[in-house]
């Protein structure tokens, strides 16, 4: 690590540059890749990875391989924490690694990374650390660094704090909001003591933006944290080596020293190709080895050539429509909002719009998480029913509203102005005049739903941490207190106290408000489960949304990639540690 | 242009500039405050009409600026470009510099009034 | 004089460091004159930073936390003063997520010799193709080459470049696979940062069919310039097309002017004529035009890298106003406004070597 | 240099018309004549048949495949979908008529009102001169430095986005005006020095009819030309501002629209026809123009022609 927090950028990239010209391993002054590996090969045999010693150790053969990982945008800087950005955690994962961690492959099951034991009982969590576990500098990782790490996320106190202009909005939401004070008094002890009882708070642990740095580094740049992603230094897989702006290219090459499993190759390139077609047809040419964010036309493409195959894999996410009853009077009725959701055609929008790389939305939980009620289904596409209710509540006549999307694609909903089409031709076969007001920017798009300005509007969410309170309790519970709905009442208006604006719908139904937020504080799992299932019946019955898709997470990879040596996951990753090449 | 030690030339030459951008000071001035005032009264959001009007005036500003340089930069050019051409459009970089001058101090009095008001607001 | 000593008398020294300083003195007010611009524009832009920043995860109180630390709680004179001053020292700030955390002034350091190289191209294959096309369009009119030049330019202007990109990328790289999809250069090779003269380390100019030569990279040069091939293609057709028409019109103007029908009556053979006289006059409009046309060429630019994802400044702004990333919408604003500027100032002393007159 | 009476003398032959008859010796001319009026005819024949509305809505969901390729190709009758079908399943071959009728409408808007403006401003400024000319003129010329897209982009970037397409336009006429009112103030004020308005003007002629009378007619040349030449620029500007996606609202069939998402859905896939109808329409109604307006150029400035003896 360097000593001086000065450098700037451009010096730091000579650096590298020269590092890498000099076949050493990049660090500021390049000294951790020459140090010798022992203590991590000793201590990789202790975790899940028994192939790992072999590897490791033999890791320096392998190492000429070169991976490359095509993705659609290329950010700047890579910090966890000033980013919420998936491009930026697909690099950020690789070189840093969190306490816990969500087991490759898995629907977000947890397992030991930097922490080898962890409870959480009551307030208080408790997790014994890894020993021996260096940061690319050369610098051993112990529980201060963790306590550094969540002082400059979310201490405005601190010496090192990012600024709130800075950080992402994950810092108070990861971890800010939770965590009352860290006890790192110890090395390879750590004690967090949490504001409130909170189920998932293990699991955020695992977020990408809880990621641990070093805490030298932290002190090292001084006034300039903001410049601490283009000089990344974490304990993960890989350690930072280029950044190639004008190229939009990141090369990362191999940690030796890692604690867990491989790395595999010995060097990682990100490159951009923001054609989601363009960059499917690299795979296919074997210029890159792995994609994502495919389309549905790529994904055809791949599948029909010899030289990719594709992985797919059920998401963590969801669109929805959702409905804001504080803004628009007839939404406010229920039998409206049903019989909008038994008109909108669903299936039509996920097999042909998504083009069957998404499953039916029946709630807000999808599957593989916690609290998913597989008795639901979703609700079926029947528009003389609809035109019935519609006429049961009094609306026979029809009415007009304006529904908002944002037109670039997104996970969730790949292809927004073509479904927003959709639903309102579906609509006027039931009276109903639907103008879209299409936004081409996110941001401003962002801004306008959580003023509540919106009849309706398309939204989405990919999950942070793979726990049911992550829909639940903050996609539909209002925040707001108890007493501020009013009796017979399930909807607020944007401007009560405490309004969370992540709630674009205004609902406001104090049944389902008490069981998420129960749930939230309940840490057995069945008790949990139950709670959600109920909860998930009554966001059914009550549709203030009309819930659209799952969308799957797709990976398009090339054939001289090691068969099963890369595993798609749906939170977390991509997990590049163990990826073989042919 | 006027010497040192020659008073009257350097009066005139100051004088003939205030009076350019005052007059446009001054209509400014009052289409801001008036502005203002008046978008206030429609939109009743003191924060949000301040922000409109003022960056209304700073486009004004901006513009007249841009458009003064600009007419010292390329004037030359454009006038024997045109007198090349033939085009006869009676371009003269002397006219466009004073109706840019103008322009200039008409933003410049929006950015003011609309902060006078804004202030008394 | 023959044709050498015309060009030889195009070198000649003859504007007066005077009239350089004046006008690059004045580039202080555009610089002042453009910011102002660029701080109405995103104060009428709709859209609050503040959620940009902070994304959809952040809390009400959050988002009023970042707009005091914006400084968006000040009143509008303050802002507008302190933007201006910052712009004066050419401080955007950070960019709020294409380089989240990075300044702009080092966004704009990289991205810009991309668009310039892309816009050199360009421009030269205008003047080396469209002047010449031109001149024969002018001198044989109504002839075969004529109209065969003129449909050509024609049909150069009026083919969209975000409709011919992709259909040049459909044929050439998706379905022959003879020229890469995307990119700038292989994307296991890379560059240092420096190059050696002499034993002195330089920087590199980030235009990277230079950089490669400068590092006597073959195998990289050779990457960057088939990399380039298509989307300098495009915009060369179309600078090309855009230069031809200027210069046929002009040149036929000139041709017509009554001191050249004496020349040749005279009898001086037609060729040396139009040598002698018409080009060097007839290139002093075309000079003009050529620094006008720089922006159309910038338009032309934008549309060329958000079709071939070249992250130059013009896919930038694009993706910039995309995401509501302001301070770099403000930065490349105002460096295309700068760039454009400097151009014409190049022109405009260009222009006064060609006709002395007007240097008064 | 003798410009004057020969300017003036082309606008006498405009008068006794030789314009019309160089204009249809002009072979480029009528071919972009023709285009225009083809495509006229098409605007039309799809704006009575067709409905807007079924055009924009999704047939998704109903037994028309989506991203089907040309009838002539494909397993279809070759009379099916002559251009294929887009991935909302919309028929293309009717979208792409039914585009030329939006290009020609929101073109004709565009020019229509920027020709209207900047006349009125030209000749404002031509008639009244001094501050007012001025003013106006200086603020177009400062408008007319900007390069064209980036101001158009910039411009958009302010107006509210429930304008929709109108946003576009208003941008578009923005950027326009300034030509129109240039033109016709330099040609105005050669009327104007015409002893005849000054004899006018002794006999107590009003303003508004030396205006009308006088002045408009002999501008009616150099703004046909100016229009036509422009008319090309604005659809493609506004081709391009719907590209970008500053445009033209979802569904709506605008080439440009029909382009970018064609280009999206499925361009690099090998379905070119999604975007390589509505772009052939785009690019061959441009040209149209921009034949036309060379050839009215050519015929209208008699320097040109005496050029070569």
């Amino acid at each position: 690590m360097s000593s001086d927090g000065q450098i700037d950028r451009r010096s730091f990239l000579t650096a590298a540059g020269g590092a890498a010209a000099a076949a050493t391993l990049a660090g500021c002054s390049g000294d951790g890749g020459d140090g010798d590996g022992t203590a991590g090969d000793g201590e990789s045999g202790d975790g899940d990875g028994t192939a790992s010693d072999g590897d490791s150790g033999g890791g320096d053969g392998a190492s000429d391989q070169t991976l490359v990982y095509a993705r659609g945008d290329h950010p700047e800087n890579y910090d966890p924490q000033q980013t919420t950005s998936g491009e930026v955690a697909k690099v950020t994962n690789q070189i840093f690694d969190t306490l816990i961690q969500f087991a490759p492959g898995s629907g977000g099951q947890l397992e030991d990374a930097l922490a080898t034991d962890y409870s959480l009982d009551g307030t208080t969590a408790t997790l014994t650390l890894r020993e021996n576990v260096t940061f690319h500098n050369g610098e051993e990782f112990t529980s201060s660094d963790f306590e550094a790490t969540w002082r400059r996320f979310t201490q405005s106190d601190y010496q090192y704090y990012l600024g709130d202009e800075t950080r992402s909005g994950y810092g108070p939401f990861t971890l800010g909001d939770w965590i009352e004070s860290v006890d790192a008094s110890q090395d390879y002890e750590l004690t967090i003591e949490l504001t409130q009882r909170y189920a998932p708070f293990l699991r955020n642990l695992a977020m990408f933006a809880a990621a641990v740095l070093s805490e030298a580094q932290i002190e090292a740049m001084g006034d300039n944290q903001a410049d601490l992603g283009t000089e990344p230094v974490g304990t993960g897989p890989f350690q930072f080596d280029t950044l190639d702006n004008p190229n939009e290219r990141i090369r990362l090459t191999a940690n030796t020293e890692f604690w867990g499993d491989g790395p595999q190759v010995g060097t990682v390139i990100f490159k951009t190709i923001t054609e989601n077609s363009t960059r499917v047809q690299d795979v296919i040419n074997g210029a890159s080895h792995i994609t994502d964010n495919l389309d549905s036309s790529g994904f055809q493409r791949a599948e029909e050539s010899g030289t990719a195959t594709l992985l797919r894999k059920n998401g963590i996410n969801h669109g929805y429509m959702a409905m804001n009853m504080a803004r628009f009077e007839p939404f406010r009725n229920r039998t409206v909002r049903r019989a909008i959701a038994h008109a909108v055609n669903t299936e039509a929008i996920v097999n042909q719009i998504y083009q069957g790389f998404a499953t039916q939305a029946s709630q807000p939980l999808p599957p593989d998480v916690l609290g998913h009620n597989d008795d639901l289904d979703p609700y079926p596409t029947d528009k003389e029913q609809a035109q019935s209710m519609l006429e049961e509540a009094g609306y026979g006549d029809g009415f007009e509203f304006e529904l908002a999307t944002f037109s670039n694609p997104r996970g969730y909903n790949p292809s927004p102005v073509q479904t927003a089409n959709q639903v309102k031709s579906d609509l006027e076969d039931i009276g109903l005049t639907v103008n879209i007001n299409q936004f081409s920017n996110f941001g401003p798009y962002l801004d306008y739903t959580s003023a509540g300005r919106h009849d309706a509007c398309f939204l989405g969410w990919y999950t942070d941490n793979a726990d049911p309170d992550n829909f639940m309790y903050v996609l539909l519970d209002p925040k707001v207190s108890m007493d501020a709905v009013p009796d017979g009442q399930d909807w607020v208006s944007f401007d009560t106290e405490g309004y969370s604006t992540l709630n674009v719908s205004g609902w406001a139904n104090t049944e389902y408000m008490e069981l998420v937020r129960e749930a939230q504080r309940t840490y057995t799992e069945g008790d949990r489960e139950t709670m959600y299932q109920e909860a998930a019946q009554l966001a059914y019955d009550e549709s203030p949304w009309v819930f659209i898709d799952y969308a799957e997470t797709l990976r398009a990879v090339n054939e001289a990639v090691v068969a099963d040596s890369y595993t798609v996951s749906s939170v977390g990753g991509p997990y590049l540690n163990t990826v073989e090449l042919q | 242009m006027a010497a040192p030690g020659d008073p009257p030339r350097l009066r005139s030459y100051v004088a003939s500039r205030v009076r350019l951008f005052g007059s446009g000071l001054l209509v400014g001035l009052l289409l801001g405050g008036l502005g203002m005032a008046g978008w206030t009264l429609y939109t009743g959001d003191a924060r949000a009409s301040e922000a409109t009007v003022f960056a209304l005036g700073a486009l004004v500003f901006g513009f007249g600026l841009l458009g003064w340089s600009g007419s010292i930069l390329a004037g030359n050019g454009i006038e024997a470009m045109q007198e090349h051409m033939g085009t006869r459009s009676d371009w003269t970089e002397k006219d466009s510099r004073r109706a840019m001058a103008r322009l200039c101090g008409g933003g410049g009095g929006i950015m003011v009034g609309t902060s006078v008001v804004a202030a008394l607001l | 004089m023959n044709w050498t000593q015309s060009l030889f008398r195009l070198v000649e020294p003859v504007v007066p460091p005077r009239f350089v300083v004046k006008r690059l003195l004045l580039l202080v007010p555009v610089l002042f004159g453009v910011a102002s611009v660029v701080f109405a524009i995103l104060h009428l832009a709709p859209g609050d930073p503040a959620i940009v920043i902070a994304g959809q995860r952040a809390s009400t109180e959050q988002l009023e936390q970042i707009r005091q630390e914006l400084g968006l709680r000040r009143p509008l004179w303050e802002q507008y003063l302190s933007f201006l001053w910052d712009a004066a020292r050419f401080d955007f700030g950070q960019s709020y997520s294409i380089s989240r955390g990075n300044s702009v002034r080092s966004v704009i350091a990289d991205r810009l010799p991309i668009t310039l190289e892309l816009a050199i191209y360009g421009q030269a294959a205008g003047i080396l193709l469209g002047i010449p096309l031109g001149i024969i369009s002018a001198v044989k009119q109504d002839s075969l080459t004529d109209h065969v030049t003129r449909i050509g330019a024609l049909t150069g202007i009026s083919v969209p470049i975000f409709w011919s990109g992709p259909l040049l990328i459909l044929l050439f790289s998706t379905y022959l696979d003879v020229f890469p999809t995307s990119g700038r250069i292989d994307s296991t090779l890379f560059l240092p940062d420096t190059w050696t003269l002499f034993g002195r380390e330089l920087p590199l100019t980030g235009m990277i069919t230079v950089d490669t030569v400068l590092l006597g990279n073959t195998e990289a040069f050779l990457s960057a310039a088939h990399h380039l091939f298509l989307p300098a293609l495009v915009i060369g057709v179309y600078s090309t097309a855009l230069i031809s028409r200027m210069m046929r019109s002009s040149m036929l103007e000139v041709i017509r002017q009554d001191y050249i029908r004496t020349a040749r009556a005279k009898g001086q053979g037609a060729k040396i004529t139009l040598m002698k006289h018409g080009f060097r006059n007839a290139l002093i409009p075309v000079v003009t035009v050529i620094g006008i046309q720089f922006g159309t060429l910038l338009g032309g630019a934008v549309l060329t890298e958000t079709v071939f994802g070249i992250n130059g400044m013009g896919l930038t702004i694009v993706t910039a106003i995309g995401v509501s990333d302001y301070p770099v919408v403000q930065g490349t604003v105002l460096t295309f406004a700068l760039l454009f500027t400097l151009v014409n100032l190049v022109v405009d002393v260009t222009y006064s070597y060609l006709d002395p007159r007007i240097q008064q | 240099m003798s410009t004057d009476t020969e300017t003036r003398g082309a606008l006498g032959r405009l008068r006794a018309s030789p314009f019309l008859a160089d204009l249809l010796t002009n072979r480029l001319a009528v071919v972009g004549l023709t285009i225009i009026l083809g495509m006229a005819a098409i605007a039309v024949y799809a704006r009575v048949t067709y409905d807007l509305g079924a055009l924009a809505s999704s047939q998704l969901g109903t037994e028309v495949t989506d991203r089907a390729p040309p009838g002539w190709l494909g397993p279809a009758p070759a009379t099916q979908q002559l251009f294929g079908t887009d991935a909302a399943a919309r028929d293309i071959y009717k979208r792409c008529l039914y585009g030329a009728w939006l290009a020609l409408k929101f073109g004709t808007i565009t020019v229509g009102t920027s020709t209207t403006v900047g006349v009125g401003m030209g000749i404002i400024a031509a008639y009244y001169g001094d501050v007012t000319d001025n003013v106006i003129m200086r603020t177009m010329d400062v408008l007319l430095a900007f390069p064209p897209l980036l101001l158009a982009l910039a411009l958009v970037a302010i107006f509210p986005r429930d304008l929709g397409l109108w946003r576009a336009v208003v941008a578009l006429v923005l950027v326009y005006t300034p030509r129109f009112a240039r033109v016709v103030r330099g040609a105005a004020l050669k009327v104007l020095e015409d002893e005849y308005v000054d004899a006018t003007v002794a006999l107590g002629a009003t303003d508004p009819r030396i205006l009308v009378r006088h002045i408009l007619p002999n501008t009616l040349a150099p703004i046909t030309v100016q229009s036509t030449l422009n008319f090309g620029l604005a659809i493609i500007d506004l081709a391009a501002l719907s590209f970008l996606g500053f445009g033209a609202q979802a569904g709506t069939p605008s080439w440009g629209l029909m382009l970018s998402r064609g280009v999206e859905n499925g361009l690099l896939t090998g379905q070119w026809w999604l975007s390589f109808f509505p772009g052939l329409f785009l690019a061959i109604t441009v040209l149209g123009f921009n034949l036309l307006g060379d050839g009215m150029r050519d015929a209208l400035d008699p320097r040109m022609r005496e050029a070569v003896d």
